[in-house]
């Protein structure tokens, strides 16, 4: 299994979880997270005095889903979330060795 | 009560607070006989000099005592929540329950201690400095005794002047929190609170606000305060509240020195909704400040109460302006900062100018704490953390002298009234 | 309207709040020429027995109505926002929005049955216990008809009373559902709030505060109320509004039962911002609540703000020394609780003590209730999530105990005074 | 000032505010012993005919003056913070500073255009469409000058008048921006407000309020305005304030276009919390509004206020049950907007109906309103972000045309009264 | 070493970090997340316009032990989170190559 | 490449962030987290009801980077975000598979 990372605009988060789903995604974890990058941040200014805001509002998706279907993952997401503009955001793709659902105590990919 | 040196005997004071003597039922007839002209009848003869207790129980309005209790009302919220608001929403997360606290502890110690000694303190005779204890724990203050207004033959009850008074004592000592707001132990912060109270804001309170009033001033020719005297006007507490806090902040937070990463990391406002629901509350109840400072209701307190509403405008948008220009666009804590600076400006002159003096006044003092926030602040390197003397104490000053101005009555001000 | 037991007659009722007749223009003259004179005048006199309602019409001043209309105006503050905010604040993120929207139906059902049957089951004459539906949907009450209030020949537009008493009939089942917070559901809620407007509050109401007013004493010597007859004194409801919810709250929770994880997860409050906003505007709310009792704005009216304000000072800083005692040092929430069972406290007695005898009522009643919400709660294992019994209904005990302590003359009290 | 068309001789104009004549003490003598029997002798002789500025000093009462600047301070409230909050509740995270920022720079341009001219182009004779300038920065206007009530012979002082006016004039505007919120710039934004104030709300305030007051109807028989004479009924600004706000959001927001996103992304409030406070202090503060619009403090200030408190109650609980019966389940949206929907609908009637008649239009106008924000907004596409006209507009054509009906006497209203 | 990350319901927080605790587990790192899975949201009404709450609140931790204490860590997830109802959450395990504390220096399994 | 992630204490964030743009790092992702360690939390008093709060305010980054950066960035970090005293926070190292900039489709060592 493979556990998807992606850091997406947030106006991208309703798009890209309904693209996930028609490929047959059943689940992920959502994080609204500040993120830092090449898109630069803006500068805010309290009584004359400016306060440079590095970061900028992101949303974090983990994703765990069985190797097959990893890739198709990736391109949805790429495909979904890009609008062309700096700060887009990145994926990435890590290793997963075990997984559990709860629940069940089902393992693996019956766990996803 | 504008201004008194507190040059008054004892007697004199029994005299216009006419304490300790209930007004029962038949028992004031004989003085009724006497007071009991319509207004405009006395006016023919001229007012009353003198009154007995008896006769001041008949110069009472209703819709004056009215007024006194919702301008109270309008003033505590102004300390809670409002300021608490106000200063909570520009202190770290981290620190805002304990800045709420500070401000409601404030609030509640200066109350106990105003009924205490505080109002004794500020508004008996005593000495030129301080007044006595005669009235300690409100003695001899009783539904039957009347507080002096600044029209002749006009009283309204002295509890309700003491209450009035009390919202000042309370909110003045918890503005000066914001120069070391993010800073400050609890415990010490109260016992600082207790002594400024008595060391600073009674004194000052009793040396600007103590006289007679003005039934009194005939026969008791020297009651009159040397800031009167010399021409100082201060309607609605500029002087004892604005400045007085205002420099208790700065040498506040230059003794306790500066915040831990001053300078270093960012401390941004947390929530400026907070702050701008403070700020908008600030405003609606300092109308009770301003206005509820003449002590009475009639055209000079809504004449009051416009000034207060045109130049806090005024200072709102000469903020953003200024922020338009050095910065390319305005920001809400502009607008909010610039509406206090415009809220104390007015506040010594809210009687005497005109609606055009009050307009001009809010425009002026913008630019002027601006430039005490942003640039001396910096250049100085003190850590007033919420700025408390750049818009109390600069915004009061600039109030202090443009009073002297828009008062004049060829700019159309009021002149000097009663 | 202090206590009565309401033995009163249909009669004397429509002689008090003389109902239907409109006062035209000149119709009132025949009344003026006797009514006319200015009001110590007629305290020569003594006061006019058994006012007609054009008599009454000339005994009105503007000064109390505003007083009446701010003070049902803070009232509503109280329940909305105030008191939503206050309970807001302490349940989990997740039942804020239902609490809040709790509060705010509370408030817009209670207020429709008032109008529709609560004034008349409340304030007509009935039974001793419950009135009639002479008034129902203000049948009768007009723009020319008028309440009495505890002075003589004093009256308010009957609509004022209507709406003062309103906000109390919206405010006190608001109170209840602290006790019963995070588990309830919202339509039983409502019907429950329905049943016990019917069966508690408009019953108890008849019972403590109907009464047929001062000028009506003489002539009907038998409208005297048996617990006003036995001495009760309760000025602004710490009885009908404070223990009666208090007591209501507590057989709820322990009717409905403790809420799901309650001892097993932690439920702390989610937003002190949001309770100390709230706290602080139940304050200022408090004054219309208490010294809007007076039912007129004077001396009195002002004593009671006074002991208002002093006692929530004093049972702030008193619960907070407990919990320096107890646990080492004073929280926000403590110090809001404080508040809040200081307000409570004084409700029945504002109007009768001195400032000192506020001050001693605010300083014991903290430990009191500290010791219900903390020890008592716990020994008993009722999940009273927000201490509704533990400091409105305590607190109201010990106000209601208090009051017949702090009104004692000798001790500065007035006494029983109208 | 209920209508008028203005067609009133400047001359008149200075009899009724009649303006720039200081009342200096003694100088008043030779008027009061006409003026200065008490009120009832003069309702004997019937009330005095266009009265001398002198003889208006005698007709104040500070019970109306304190009344009126009570109003004043909660219409202010209104905008800041409560609408402010309500609005910003509702749109998302990111554009709830800008909303905040908005009504309150809106409020201050505002308030420094009605000193500036706005004041004086609604409220002295010119055009039967606007007034002159011959009251610009309030020249004429001081504190010995009186704007008439309803009620003959019962003046207030001029500026508390203009104050009332002005939180008028300061809130209409802030209410429209809810139609486009979230996607429009600041200062374009704020040239609109000045525009449209200048262009829209003095006009239209000049044509239904300006009139010359009832103690120089008689002889100046032709001041009877346009929409009086055909027997519109606007008792406190249901068409100038709510019908022109409504369209002109709803203008607004077909002129802008839609949100970015609009029908694409979700955009649900972002705090309801906010909003509920909102909504609280919009339904405390409206009491100033509509009471406050009777000029003075009155049995019929009662009944306005009383009608407001019942209409929003009833069309909280109709909105509720409409979403009972749509959705299975009330909402604490629905419950505020249905509030808001209220006071809107009761606001031209306020002094008309009777407490059952605005039950009546409160459970009215919930559904209707309901209809047009999820069904018509959602049939013509437009993006009418907070429902401006949905709520304002269609609320106060239910409101303008229930008045008509309720307003009548054999409904149990008022009629038309002065 | 493993990184264990689980997504359980939050009021499960305390039981879990307590029973985790109890097995010798000394840090953790917790997340207050949105869900997406089988269990449904729900549908939120706004003034007659309704929006579909697709995400349920969830609490994510992340954990790492020593490989030796990774099976125990996950058991002991499974069985205290466990409710028997949809959305009891997902555990998964991860390889970590290397760890240090940051106050030390100290790493890998001394750094835990 | 690698995936580092931290936990650090929140006013030590631009510190690291300035020290880590400094090295080379152009982007990551910032999360405010609840830490659970040996850093002991607090008690809360609420009339006179005790709960204990066992987390600790922390803010986690993760940042992906290529093999050759991943240990001065762990260093850097480490360096950066001391303070000596306890609660400073942990560094764990995992490795990442793939990564894809989403503007550009750029894949590993390019995306970053
Ligand atoms: N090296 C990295 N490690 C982890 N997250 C990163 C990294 N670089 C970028 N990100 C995340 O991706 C987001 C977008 O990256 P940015 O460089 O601004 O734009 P782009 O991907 O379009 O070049 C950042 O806000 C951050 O959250
Ligand atoms: N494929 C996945 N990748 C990451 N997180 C997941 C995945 N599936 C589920 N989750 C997380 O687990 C939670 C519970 O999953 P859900 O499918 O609702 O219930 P259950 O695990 O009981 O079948 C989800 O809210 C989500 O946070
Ligand atoms: N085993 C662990 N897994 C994940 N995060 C951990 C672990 N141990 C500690 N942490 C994180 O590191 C932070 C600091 O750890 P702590 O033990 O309090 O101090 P120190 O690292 O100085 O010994 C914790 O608050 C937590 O966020």
């Amino acid at each position: 299994m493979k556990l998807i990372i992606a850091a997406i605009k947030p106006f991208k988060l309703e798009e890209v979880r309904e693209a996930l789903t028609a490929i047959g995604v059943r689940g992920m974890m959502v994080t609204e997270i500040k993120g830092f990058g090449s898109q630069s941040g803006h500068t805010e200014i309290y009584r004359g005095a400016e306060y440079a805001v590095n970061f900028v509002p992101k949303v974090r998706l983990e994703i765990v889903v069985s190797d097959g279907l990893a890739d198709q993952v990736v391109s949805t997401i790429q495909k979904t979330a890009k609008t062309d503009k700096i700060g887009d955001g990145k994926i990435f793709v890590l290793d997963v060795q075990h997984a559990v659902r709860v629940r069940t105590g089902e393992t693996d990919d019956d766990a996803l | 009560m504008r201004v008194g040196q507190g040059e008054i005997t004892d007697m004199t004071m029994n005299a216009k607070f006419a304490g300790n003597v209930k007004v029962a039922g038949l028992a004031a007839l004989g003085a009724s006989l006497v007071a009991g002209l319509p207004a405009w009848a006395q006016d023919a003869a001229g007012p009353i000099q003198n009154p007995t207790v008896e006769q001041m129980a008949t110069m009472v309005d209703k819709g004056d005592t009215t007024w006194m209790l919702v301008s109270s009302a309008l003033v505590l919220m102004m300390a809670i929540p409002a300021l608490a608001l106000f200063y909570g929403g520009l202190v770290r997360t981290k620190n805002m329950l304990s800045l709420l606290m500070q401000v409601f502890m404030i609030v509640s110690i200066c109350a106990i201690m105003w009924v205490a000694v505080g109002y004794s303190l500020a508004f008996t005779a005593g000495s030129p400095y301080i007044g006595g204890l005669s009235k300690a724990m409100l003695a001899g203050v009783g539904t039957g005794t009347y507080g002096a207004t600044f029209s002749n033959n006009v009283y309204i009850p002295e509890y309700a002047f003491v209450i009035f008074q009390m919202t000042f004592a309370c909110i003045t000592p918890a503005l000066i929190i914001g120069a070391f707001a993010e800073r400050i132990k609890f415990w010490p912060l109260m016992l600082f609170v207790i002594g400024w109270s008595l060391l600073s804001y009674y004194p000052i309170a009793h040396m600007v606000w103590f006289w007679a009033g003005p039934d009194f001033l005939v026969d008791f020719p020297t009651d009159m305060g040397l800031l009167w005297g010399m021409g100082a006007l201060d309607f609605a507490g500029g002087t004892v509240v604005h400045i007085n806090a205002g420099i208790a902040g700065l040498v506040g937070c230059l003794v306790i020195g500066p915040r831990v990463g001053f300078n270093k990391e960012p401390m941004p406002p947390h929530s400026l909704t907070m702050t701008m629901i403070g700020a908008s509350l600030l405003w609606v109840g300092w109308f009770g400040f301003n206005a509820g400072s003449n002590l009475e209701s009639n055209g000079i307190t809504a004449l009051a109460f416009l000034n207060t509403f045109i130049a806090t405008a005024a200072a709102t948008v000469s903020w953003c302006l200024v922020e338009q220009l050095r910065h390319g666009r305005p920001s809400l804590l502009g607008a909010v900062t610039g509406a206090v600076a415009g809220l104390v400006a007015i506040t010594p002159a809210c009687g005497f100018a005109s609606p055009g003096g009050a307009l001009v006044l809010g425009l002026i003092v913008s630019p002027i704490c601006y430039i005490f926030v942003s640039t001396v602040k910096k250049m100085f390197k003190y850590d007033d953390s919420l700025d408390v003397f750049g818009v109390h104490c600069i915004g009061g000053i600039v109030g202090a002298i443009g009073t002297g101005i828009v008062a004049d009555p060829s700019l159309g001000g009021q002149g000097w009234v009663d």
